[in-house]
């Protein structure tokens, strides 16, 4: 399937660009990140502490285990900042 | 009931003054701005990203979620991104209520939410020009598990 | 810091702006704003008595002990007596502070105290022409315990 | 010694004037309200239920057993209702 992938903040300028349509088989958030992070350092990167990473699909807030199956927009960001 | 996000500054004198305005039979009106620091003259500038589409949706979610808790006769949300100055007002939110109890709980629960789930990041760049994200408080995670 | 007590109508969105921007590297401001509220067309006036003199230390006695629990960078409180009709704004306070926790929790101990701590009296009449004291209500005295 | 005495709001009405002169020989706010009390029918009244009574002297708030020398005014009204 492909998805709409967004990156946000940081972890947007380690990659370099803020979306992306990526082909993947991911069933599972943790799955498309280790499609991900396999790919290029820049990658590895932005991902290397997932304690770090907040998720959300089709904009809403998810897990890390939450299944792609449907989804059409998933982004990457930092812990939200605003106020 | 209106939340807005605007790069645009807005004027929060007269947004707190129509707010009462319109609060009607509400008796008590609560508002809080945020304001860009200049932490002593270590700042000089700060940019706000966000994630247009999922930002409105995060926060109506949140308005709503405080329309079922309290008692509240309207609430407002707004909130600036892009490049903002020490000094300018970033965001602001206002509740009205009956009683001031509602409309003090509403709105520290709208800022508490607003701080750690709408997707808002910011960027602050020093006088002597370094950048660099800000990192997320503890204390605002923590926040959010009083409610 | 300020205390006014007033018989004047003050424009409570001014006084927003003007507190905002004078609230420097404070980051949080907060502001409470009372009403008179109309009851649904039951009300039709309210007059507000005060004890000249007391009002402006007891409010002053209030803002300081606020001033000791919280860090504030500011507060200011307006409270008006004499006539008053629906719709019009009875009073503010506003604080501000580094972080919105402080700001918060000191605009409430303003109002909780301001409540019942100060001496004013409201008198209420309705449509039909009926003038009466309002009762303090337990809930006000109660809300002090909690500070 | 001579006591400037206010009233405020419904007790001010009951009593019917909003300050006054009293010459006292009471030693306590308790000891003043009993000699006002049995001055007139108004001042009765005023105080009928010393539960919705709250005393002041020389402007801050006092209670009922407050002793009276030294004060050169004393302030009597119901449960404040600001805000």
């Amino acid at each position: 399937m492909k998805l709409r992938v967004l990156y946000f903040a940081w972890i947007r300028e380690r990659i370099g660009e803020p979306r992306e349509d990526v082909e993947t088989e991911a069933d599972t958030v943790s799955a498309l990140i280790a499609q991900l992070r396999a790919r290029e350092e820049r990658y590895a990167l932005a991902f290397s502490d997932l304690s770090a990473v907040r998720v959300a699909l089709d904009q809403e807030l998810a897990d890390m285990d939450a299944p792609l199956a449907g989804v059409r927009e998933v982004a990457f960001f930092p812990p939200m900042t605003g106020g | 009931m209106a939340v807005r996000v605007q790069s645009a500054a807005f004027d929060y004198g007269a947004e707190c003054a129509a707010f009462a305005q319109g609060a009607g039979d509400a008796g008590a009106v609560v508002t809080f701005a945020g304001i860009v620091r200049d932490e002593g003259g270590r700042l000089s500038a700060m940019e706000i990203e966000h994630y247009p589409g999922m930002t409105e949706r995060a926060l109506a979610a949140i308005e709503d979620e405080a329309r079922e808790r309290w008692h509240l006769s309207d609430a407002l949300i707004i909130h600036r991104f892009g490049p903002l100055a020490p000094g300018e007002i970033i965001m602001m939110v206002a509740t009205a209520a009956r009683h001031r109890g509602d409309a003090f709980a509403a709105a520290e629960y709208l800022m508490d939410y607003l701080k750690s789930r709408a997707p808002f990041w910011k960027k602050e760049t020093t006088a002597k020009g370094d950048a660099g994200w800000v990192d997320a408080r503890e204390s605002d995670e923590a926040a959010l598990k009083r409610w």
